[in-house]
C-alpha cells in the first residue's frame, strides 16, 4: 500500500531538521538537544518500519515513489522511491543511527550538540542516497554525505585525524568525480535517445556500445570500489576507522560501505551489463584478493579498530563477489541459476555486516571509553571484570567469523554456494574466510577478552551500564534474528533481484 | 570620420604605454595604480569604438560598468595604500612580499 | 555632398590632434619624476579621452569620465599623493635599468595589436561599413538610460552595491582606532547578568566577642 | 505417529534451560540453574527414548518434515526441519543419556566453581546443538549444528578463561575445526551445485546425477564429482572427529573441565563426523576412492594416535588419545562400508568412554585436581567405586569378550578383514596392532592410577602431603554406576539387532559389493557364541598380550619403562612429542600466517599502496607545488609581468596562428 504523504521525503528531511534543531539549541541546552536527537532518530526508525510493513513483495517496481521538478534547466528531478534492494538498506540506516545517538549519549564531552547534529544530518543524507531515483539527486546526496562524515572524523577524531580525514575525502572524492562524468555522459546519451532525464531507470534501458560501457563501467567502478572498499583502494578505511570516534566508525562500517555495494547493484550491473560481463574477472579477482589477502593482513594488526576495519574489507569482498557471479555462470553454464543466490548473498551480507561490524565498533568504543586505548596489548582478561560485555563481544566475534545462526553466516553461505557453481576455486578461496575470519577474530577475543587480568586499568574496569547494554542488546537481537530466520529479508528482495538478474543477462549491444 | 583601426591603434598605444609604465615605475605603488587606470581607459576606448562601429549601445553600457568598477578599485586601492603607508612608512612595492608562497 | 567631406576632415583632424596629446600625456604619466606631475598628466589624458569620446558619439560617457574621473578619482589620487610623504628618489631607483625592457614589451604589444587590427582585420569588415547616422532627436543619454534601467537593471543595482561596498571598505580600512576613546557597548550591557555585578555572600552573623 | 511438537520439545527443552541458566543465572542461583538444565535434558531424554520406542516397537514411520523455511534463494528452499529415523533416534538417545549423566555428575565436579551456572548453561546449549545436528534433515541445519557444537566446545575448553593454556587450546580447537568446516562447506556447496537442493531426501534421490558428473579442479584432470564432494565432506568429519592430520586439537581440549571431556570430546561431539558419514552413506557408497581415503585416514589415526597414549602421563590425555584411536576405528568401519558397525561402536564407545572420563574426573577430584599419573597409584582402596567402574570401562575399551566394546570393535576388525577396497590390508594391520596398543595404554592407566605404590604421599619437594584421597560424592559415583551398566551389557543386548539385524533399515545405504557387515554376519551365531569364538582369534590374544605387558611394566617391574625409553631414544622422543605435529603446525600455519600477514601488510598495504601510490602521489604533488612555489615571489610587479607576458603570448598565438 502506498501512502498519500511523502514517506521517503519525511525520512530524509526529518532527521536533517532534527539535526538543525539540535544545532540551534546549542551546547548550553544539550540536555534537551540529546532528547531531540534521540526522539527524531527513533521516530525516523519508526516511520521507516512502515516501509517494510506496507511493502508490496510481489513487484520489482519502485515503491513509495515521489517525483517533483528540481532543476528544470537540466531536467533533474527530485525523484524518490525504494525497491527490494534499497528498502532494507534504508531501514538499516534508520536502525543504526538511534543506536549511535544512544551510544554517544554522554560520552562525547566536546561540543555534543554539533556531534549529534552531524549524525542526524548524515542520516538524512544517507537515506537520500538509497532512496534517490534521479542520478543527479543521488550524486548530490552521495557527495553531501561526505561533509558530515568529514566533520565527524575531523573534529572528534583521534590524534591523526587530519591525515585520516584528508585521505578519506580524497579517496572517495577521486572516485566519485569520475562517476559524475559518466552520469553526465549518460544524460547526454539519454537526451539523444529522446529520454532527456537523469532517471536511473531510463539509464537502465539506454542502449550503449561496448567501448562506451567499458569506460562508464570503469568510472563507476572507481567510485564504488573505493566506497566498498575493494583491494587495492581500501587503505583509507583502516585510517579513517582508527581515527574516527565510535559513532563515526559505526556509521562508516555499517552504512557507508554499503553504498559501494548498492552502487554496483543499482548502476554498474544494469547500466553496463556487457562491460560487467567483460570485466567481471577483475571484480571477482579483487574480491577474492580482498577475502584472502586482507584476512592475512587483519591477523597481524595491533590496533583493535584497525583489525575490525580490515575484517570489514574482507567481508565486503563477499558483497562484490556475490554481485558479479552472474556473468561467469552465464559463460560456463549458459544459464544464470545461482546468480540470484549470489546477489541475495551479497545483500544479506551487507545488512549483516552493517549489524555485526557496527556492533564490534561499539564494543571497541565501550572499552575505549574506559581505558582510552585501542591497542590490543593494553587489554587482557576483560571477561573477569566485564562478564556481560564479554558475552556480547564473543557473540559478535562469532557473528563476524560467520557462525551459523548469526547473521554473518547467511550471506557468506549463499555466496559460497553460488560461487561454487561458477568455479570451484572461487568457492575455495572465498571459503578460506571461514578459517581466516575465525583466526583473526577469535585471536583478538583471546588476547582482549580472555586470560587473567592483564593490568591495573583492566582491573579497574566496570561492566556495561544500562545504556551500553541496550545498544549491544538491540544489535545482538538483530544479529541472531537475521541468522535464525533470514527469510523475511530475502522475501522482500526476491522480485527485485530476479528482475535485476533478468535485466543484466540481456545484452545491450 | 574616425576610422575604427586608428581608434584601436590609439587604445593599443595607450595600453602599451601603461604596460611600459608598470615596468618603469615598478616600485611606486601609486603610479602602478595610475597605470592601471590608464589601461582601463584604453579598454574603454575599444568598447566605445566598437559600439559606434556596430551601432550597439551595449558596449557603452559595459564602459559604464567598467568605470564603476574602476572607481571602486581606485578607492579601495588607495585606502589600502594609506593603511600600508601607515604601517611601513613607505609605499615601496619591494617591501610588500608577505604573500610570498 | 561637400559638407560631409568637410566634416569628415574636421573630425579626423580633431581626432589626430587629441590623440597626439593623449599619447603625450600618457607618456608623461609614466615618465614624470614627481607623482604629482604624473597625476596631473593623467588628468590631461582623461580630459583628452573625454573629447575623443565626444567625437565618437559617446556623449554621456564623456561627461561621466570628466565628472567622475577628473573630478573625483584623480582628486583622490592627488590627495593621497600629497598626503603621503614619498621618497621620490628611492622610488626612481632602477628606472633606467628597466626602461629598455619596458620599451621592448610596449613595442611588442603595439605591434601585436596593430597586426591584430590590420593583418587579422578583426573578422569584420571595417572599411566599407559606415556607422549609421543617428536619427533625429536621438539622445545618447536617454538611450543609455533606457538600456540601463530595463535590461541591465540588476547589474546596475549590483554596481550600486559595489560602490557602497567600496565606500564601506575604504572607510573601515582607513579608520583608526584611537586609544582612550570611550564608547558604549550595547551588546555587553544587554548581556549582563546579576551575578556578574553583585556577589551574594552567605556568612554567619558575627557576634560580639 | 511421531508428532512435530514432540521433536520440537526434545530440541527446545535444553535450549530454554540453557537460556534460563545462562541469562538469568544470577537470579535463579546455583540450585535453580542445575535444576532447570537437568529438567530440560531429562525431558529430552525421556522423549527421545519414547521416540525410539515408537520407531522400534510400534513401527512408526520415520519423520521427515520441515519446521519452517529458513530462506528461499534462487528457487532453492532452505528449511529447518527434522529427519528422525532409527539412526537419528539412536543418536538422540545416546546424546541425551550421556548428557543427563554428565549434568548430574557436574553438580559434584563443579561444586566449588564460580562459573557454575555458566557451565550448566553451556552443556545444555551443547545438548541442543548436538540434537539439532543429528536431527537435521538438510545440510544447512547439519552445518548449523556442526558449527554450534564447535562453538560450545570452544566456550567449554576455555571455560577456565584465566588459564593461558585453556584459552590457547580453545582457539586451537576452534581453528582446526574450522579447517574441517571449510572442506565441509565446500562439500555442501558441491552438493547444492549438482542437485540444487540441501534436503537429504532430495539429494539422495539424485545421487546418481552427481555420480554421472565430473569436475575439473585442476585444469586438464577430470575427477568424479562424487569423489570430490565426499572427500570434501569427509574433511569436515576429519576436523570434528579429530582424524589425522586434523587431530591436534583434541588432546589439548583436555584443558576443559572433565565433564566436558566426557560429554563433548569423547561421547558425542567428536562422533558427529562418524554420524555424518553414516548419514551420507548413499553418497559415499558411490565413490570407492572416497571410501579408501576414509579407510586409510581412519586406520592411521587408530594406530598412530594409540601409540601416543602409551607414553603420556596425564590421565585425561591418555583417555583423549584413546578416544582418538577409537574414533579411528569408527572411521575404518566407515571406510569398509560397515556403517552400522561404526554407529554401533559409536554408541558403545559413548558409554564406556564417558565412563572412563568421568572416572578419571572422579580420580582428579579425589586427588584434589592432580592429573599427573606419576603422582597417583594405589587408589584402589581409597576409591573403590571409581576403581571398579573404571575397570569396567577399561575392559570395554580393550574389547574384553562379552563387554560392549568387544562386540563393536571385533565387528570392525572382522569387517576390515572382509573388506576388499584399496587400503584394506593396511587398515587391517593397523586395527589389529591397535588392539595391542589399546590394551597396553588402557591398563597402564589402570595400573598406574589404582595399583602399585602410593606415590601421592610425597610431592616434588619430598615433604609429606596431608591430603588423603577420598571417594567422590554420590552425584559423581551414581553417574559412574549408571554408565557402567550399559558399558558392560549393552553390546550383548543389542549386537544382534543393531549390527546384524535390519535395525537401520533405509537410514543407511550399503552397496551390495561393499557389504562387509553381511560377510561378518555369516559367521555370527548369537552374542555368546561370538564371544566364545573370539577367544580363538588373534585380536583377543593381542589384547591379552597388551594387558600383560602393561602389568609387567607398571606393576611387576616399574623401573623397566624408563630403561626401554632410554634404549629407544629417538623413537620415544618422537612419541613424546606427538610426532611433532604441533610444532609443525605452529611453525607452518600459525607463525607462517602471521609472517605472511606481516609481509602483506607492511610491504603491500603500508609500503606499496599507501607509501608508493597514495602518499607517493601526494608527495609528487607536494614536490611539484614546491617548485611552483618559487614563482610566487610575493612581488606585485612579478605578477604583473607574468600577466603581461601571458597577454602578449596569447596575442602572438592569435596573430601567428
Amino acid at each position: 500500500m502506498q501512502f498519500d504523504w511523502p514517506i521517503l521525503s519525511v525520512l530524509i528531511w526529518l532527521p536533517i531538521v532534527g539535526g538543525l534543531v539540535t544545532l540551534a539549541l546549542g551546547e548550553r541546552r544539550i540536555a534537551l538537544g540529546r532528547w531531540v536527537a534521540l526522539v527524531t532518530t527513533a521516530v525516523t526508525f519508526g516511520i521507516s518500519t512502515l516501509l517494510y510493513t506496507n511493502f508490496d513483495m510481489s513487484t520489482a517496481q519502485m515503491q513509495f515513489v515521489e517525483q517533483l521538478r528540481w532543476i528544470p534547466a537540466f531536467n533533474a528531478l527530485y525523484a524518490l522511491g525504494v525497491d527490494g534492494i534499497s528498502m532494507p538498506l534504508v531501514i538499516l540506516t534508520t536502525f543504526i543511527t538511534p543506536l549511535v545517538v544512544v551510544a554517544a549519549w554522554n560520552t562525547i564531552q566536546n561540543r555534543p550538540a554539533q556531534y549529534f547534529a552531524s549524525f542526524l544530518i548524515l542520516e538524512g543524507l544517507m537515506v537520500g542516497v538509497f532512496a534517490a531515483l534521479d542520478a543527479l539527486l543521488f550524486y548530490v546526496f552521495w557527495e553531501a554525505m561526505l561533509i558530515p562524515m568529514f566533520i565527524i572524523i575531523g573534529v572528534w577524531g583521534g590524534p591523526r585525524r587530519v591525515y585520516a580525514t584528508i585521505k578519506f575525502f580524497l579517496y572517495t572524492f577521486l572516485g566519485s568525480v569520475l562517476m559524475l562524468v559518466s552520469l553526465i555522459y549518460l544524460y547526454l546519451q539519454a537526451c539523444e535517445a529522446g529520454q532527456c532525464t537523469y532517471l536511473i531507470a531510463d539509464f537502465h534501458r539506454l542502449p550503449l556500445g561496448l567501448n562506451e560501457q567499458i569506460l562508464i563501467f570503469i568510472a563507476f567502478f572507481l567510485a564504488f570500489a573505493v566506497k566498498v572498499p575493494m583491494w587495492p583502494v581500501h587503505t583509507w578505511l583502516p585510517d579513517a576507522h582508527v581515527e574516527a570516534p565510535t559513532g563515526g566508525s559505526v556509521i562508516l562500517a555499517a552504512i557507508m560501505l554499503k553504498m559501494g555495494g548498492y552502487g554496483f547493484l543499482r548502476f554498474s550491473l544494469p547500466i553496463t551489463p556487457d562491460a560487467s560481463a567483460t570485466l567481471d574477472w577483475l571484480v571477482i579477482a579483487l574480491s577474492l584478493i580482498a577475502v584472502v589477502y586482507i584476512g592475512y593482513v587483519a591477523l597481524v594488526q595491533h590496533d583493535m579498530k584497525k583489525l575490525i576495519a580490515y575484517s570489514s574489507v574482507a567481508h565486503m569482498g563477499f558483497v562484490t563477489l556475490g554481485s558479479f557471479l552472474a556473468f561467469e555462470l552465464l559463460r560456463t553454464h549458459g544459464d544464470v541459476r545461482g546468480a540470484a543466490m549470489g546477489i541475495d548473498g551479497a545483500m544479506v551480507q551487507m545488512i549483516s555486516h552493517g549489524l555485526v561490524s557496527g556492533a564490534l565498533f561499539f564494543c571497541v568504543g565501550v572499552l575505549y571509553d574506559r581505558v582510552h586505548s585501542r591497542e590490543i596489548s593494553a587489554y587482557g582478561g576483560v571477561v573477569n571484570k566485564m562478564p556481560i560485555f564479554a558475552a556480547f563481544a564473543v557473540l559478535f566475534a562469532m557473528a563476524n567469523s560467520g557462525l551459523p545462526a548469526t547473521s554473518g553466516f547467511v550471506g557468506e553461505f549463499l555466496v559460497i554456494l553460488a560461487s561454487f557453481r561458477a568455479d570451484f576455486w572461487y568457492a575455495f578461496l572465498a571459503g578460506l574466510t571461514l578459517i581466516l575470519s575465525a583466526s583473526y577474530t577469535l585471536w583478538l577475543v583471546k588476547r582482549v577478552i580472555f586470560g587473567a587480568v592483564a593490568n591495573e586499568q583492566v582491573a579497574a574496569l566496570k561492566d556495561v551500564n544500562a545504556r551500553e547494554f541496550f545498544v549491544l542488546g538491540v544489535l545482538a537481537v538483530g544479529v541472531l534474528l537475521l541468522g535464525v530466520w533470514p527469510a523475511p529479508l530475502l522475501d522482500v528482495m526476491r522480485p527485485t533481484i530476479e528482475n535485476l538478474v533478468q535485466h543484466i543477462t540481456v545484452s545491450k549491444l | 570620420m574616425i576610422q575604427l583601426e586608428f581608434v584601436l591603434l590609439l587604445a593599443g598605444l595607450l595600453f602599451a604605454l601603461s604596460v611600459a609604465g608598470i615596468f618603469l615605475n615598478r616600485k611606486n605603488m601609486i603610479l602602478l595604480l595610475m597605470c592601471i587606470e590608464l589601461m582601463l581607459l584604453a579598454v574603454n576606448f575599444n568598447f566605445i569604438a566598437f559600439a559606434r562601429q556596430l551601432g550597439d549601445l551595449n558596449g557603452q553600457v559595459y564602459v559604464f560598468f567598467i568605470m564603476t568598477v574602476a572607481a571602486a578599485e581606485a578607492a579601495i586601492g588607495l585606502a589600502i595604500l594609506v593603511v600600508l603607508f601607515r604601517g611601513k612608512k613607505s609605499i615601496n612595492v619591494e617591501q610588500l612580499n608577505e604573500m610570498k608562497g | 555632398m561637400p559638407g560631409i567631406g568637410k566634416r569628415m576632415t574636421l573630425t579626423s583632424i580633431l581626432f589626430y590632434a587629441f590623440s597626439a596629446v593623449l599619447v603625450v600625456a600618457a607618456l608623461g604619466v609614466i615618465t614624470a619624476r614627481n607623482p604629482v606631475h604624473a597625476a596631473l598628466f593623467l588628468v590631461l589624458a582623461f580630459v583628452n579621452s573625454a573629447v575623443l569620446w565626444l567625437l565618437m558619439e559617446a556623449e554621456f560617457l564623456a561627461i561621466v569620465l570628466v565628472l567622475v574621473y577628473v573630478g573625483a578619482v584623480m582628486v583622490l589620487f592627488l590627495f593621497v599623493v600629497m598626503m603621503l610623504d614619498i621618497n621620490v628618489a628611492q622610488m626612481r631607483e632602477g628606472f633606467t635599468r628597466y626602461a629598455p625592457l619596458g620599451i621592448i614589451v610596449a613595442l611588442l604589444v603595439v605591434i601585436e595589436i596593430a597586426s591584430v587590427v590590420w593583418v587579422k582585420r578583426l573578422g569584420v569588415d571595417t572599411t566599407t561599413a559606415v556607422p549609421a547616422a543617428a536619427p533625429e532627436g536621438y539622445s545618447n543619454t536617454q538611450a543609455l538610460g533606457e538600456l540601463l534601467y530595463t535590461h541591465y537593471l540588476y547589474p546596475f543595482e549590483l554596481a550600486a552595491m559595489l560602490l557602497l561596498l567600496a565606500i564601506i571598505a575604504a572607510i573601515s580600512l582607513t579608520m583608526r582606532k584611537r586609544r582612550g576613546f570611550k564608547q558604549q557597548d550595547v551588546a555587553a550591557q544587554v548581556a549582563v547578568r546579576p551575578q556578574d555585578r553583585i556577589r551574594i555572600v552567605k556568612m554567619a552573623p558575627e557576634k560580639d566577642a | 505417529m511421531i508428532r512435530q511438537s514432540v521433536l520440537l520439545t526434545i530440541v527446545l527443552a535444553p535450549l530454554i534451560a540453557a537460556i534460563l541458566a545462562g541469562v538469568f543465572g544470577r537470579f535463579i542461583g546455583r540450585r535453580g540453574a542445575h535444576t532447570v538444565t537437568i529438567a530440560g535434558v531429562a525431558i529430552s531424554f525421556v522423549l527421545s527414548a519414547w521416540v525410539l520406542k515408537l520407531l522400534l516397537v510400534d513401527g512408526a514411520p520415520p519423520v521427515n518434515e520441515a519446521v519452517y523455511t529458513w530462506l528461499v534463494s534462487d528457487n532453492i528452499r532452505m528449511e529447518v526441519g527434522f529427519l528422525v529415523d532409527r539412526l537419528t533416534a539412536l543418536m538422540m538417545v545416546v546424546v541425551t543419556f550421556v548428557s543427563l549423566c554428565v549434568h548430574v555428575y557436574t553438580i559434584g565436579y563443579m561444586h566449588d566453581d564460580p562459573g557454575y551456572q555458566r557451565f550448566f548453561s553451556y552443556i545444555s546449549l551443547f545438548t541442543f546443538s548436538m540434537l539439532m545436528l543429528v536431527m537435521a534433515n538438510n545440510f544447512m541445519q547439519l552445518f548449523f549444528g556442526w558449527e554450534a557444537v564447535g562453538l560450545v566446545s570452544y566456550l567449554l575448553i576455555g571455560f577456565w578463561y584465566t588459564r593461558p593454556s585453556a584459552i590457547f587450546a580453545n582457539l586451537k580447537a576452534f581453528l582446526v575445526n574450522r579447517v574441517g568446516d571449510f572442506g565441509f562447506l565446500l562439500g555442501i556447496a558441491g552438493v547444492v551445485y549438482f542437485t540444487g537442493s540441501l534436503d537429504y531426501q532430495t539429494v539422495f534421490e539424485q545421487r546418481e546425477l552427481i555420480a554421472a558428473n565430473t569436475m575439473q579442479i585442476i585444469p586438464g584432470i577430470e575427477w568424479q564429482a562424487i569423489t570430490v564432494i565426499c572427500i570434501l565432506l569427509f574433511i569436515g568429519a576429519m576436523g570434528k572427529s579429530a582424524q589425522v592430520p586434523l587431530h591436534v586439537w583434541l588432546p589439548d581440549s583436555m584443558e576443559g573441565p572433565t565433564p566436558i571431556s566426557a560429554l563433548i570430546h569423547a561421547a558425542t561431539m567428536v562422533t558427529a563426523g562418524i554420524f555424518m558419514v553414516a548419514r551420507m552413506s548413499p553418497l559415499f557408497e558411490l565413490s570407492e576412492v572416497a571410501l579408501s581415503t576414509v579407510l586409510v585416514v581412519g586406520a592411521t589415526t587408530a594406530f598412530f594416535m594409540g601409540l601416543l597414549g602409551m607414553v603420556n602421563n596425564d590421565i585425561k590425555r591418555v583417555v583423549a588419545y584413546s578416544t582418538l584411536s577409537q574414533l579411528g576405528y569408527m572411521t575404518v568401519a566407515l571406510g569398509v562400508s560397515a556403517y552400522s558397525a561404526a554407529i554401533f561402536h559409536l554408541m558403545t564407545h559413548a558409554f564406556f568412554k564417558a565412563l572412563l572420563f568421568l572416572a578419571a574426573g572422579s580420580v582428579i577430584i579425589g586427588m584434589h585436581h592432580e592429573q599427573d599419573m606419576r603422582k597417583m597409584g594405589g587408589l584402589k582402596k581409597y576409591m573403590p567405586i571409581t576403581y571398579w567402574t573404571a575397570l569396567i570401562g577399561a575392559l570395554a575399551l580393550v574389547a574384553f569378550p562379552g563387554t560392549s566394546g568387544f562386540f563393536s570393535k571385533d565387528a570392525i576388525i572382522a569387517a576390515t578383514a572382509a573388506a576388499s577396497i584399496p587400503g584394506a590390508t593396511y587398515a587391517y594391520w593397523c586395527v589389529l596392532l591397535g588392539v595391542f596398543v589399546t590394551a597396553f595404554y588402557t591398563f597402564r592407566l589402570i595400573f598406574m592410577t589404582f595399583e602399585g605404590p602410593e606415590r601421592f604421599r610425597t610431592d616434588a619437594h619430598g615433604h609429606h602431603d596431608s591430603h588423603t584421597p577420598h571417594e567422590s560424592p554420590w552425584v559423581v559415583t551414581v553417574p559412574l554406576i549408571v554408565l557402567a551398566v550399559p558399558s558392560l551389557v549393552i553390546g550383548w543386548l543389542t549386537v544382534q539387532p543393531v549390527l546384524f539385524g535390519d535395525y537401520f533399515g533405509t537410514a543407511i545405504f550399503v552397496e551390495a559389493a561393499h557389504d562387509t557387515v553381511a560377510r561378518v554376519a555369516e559367521t555370527f551365531h548369537g552374542p555368546g557364541a561370538f564371544s566364545l569364538h573370539a577367544l580363538l582369534t588373534v585380536p583377543f590374544w593381542l589384547m591379552v598380550a597388551g594387558v600383560a605387558t602393561a602389568w609387567v611394566f607398571y606393576v611387576k617391574k616399574p623401573e623397566l619403562p624408563s630403561q626401554i625409553a632410554a634404549r629407544l631414544g629417538p623413537l620415544y622422543k618422537l612419541l613424546e612429542n606427538k610426532f611433532y605435529f604441533d610444532e609443525l603446525y605452529q611453525a607452518v600455519f600459525a607463525r607462517g600466517s602471521r609472517r605472511l600477514g606481516s609481509v602483506l601488510w607492511r610491504a603491500g598495504d603500508v609500503a606499496l599502496i599507501d607509501g608508493a601510490i597514495v602518499n607517493g602521489s601526494a608527495h609528487v604533488v607536494g614536490w611539484f607545488s614546491g617548485v611552483l612555489r618559487r614563482l610566487q615571489s610575493g612581488y606585485l610587479y612579478h605578477y604583473a609581468f607574468a600577466m603581461i607576458i601571458g597577454l602578449s603570448a596569447l596575442l602572438a598565438w592569435y596573430v601567428l596562428r
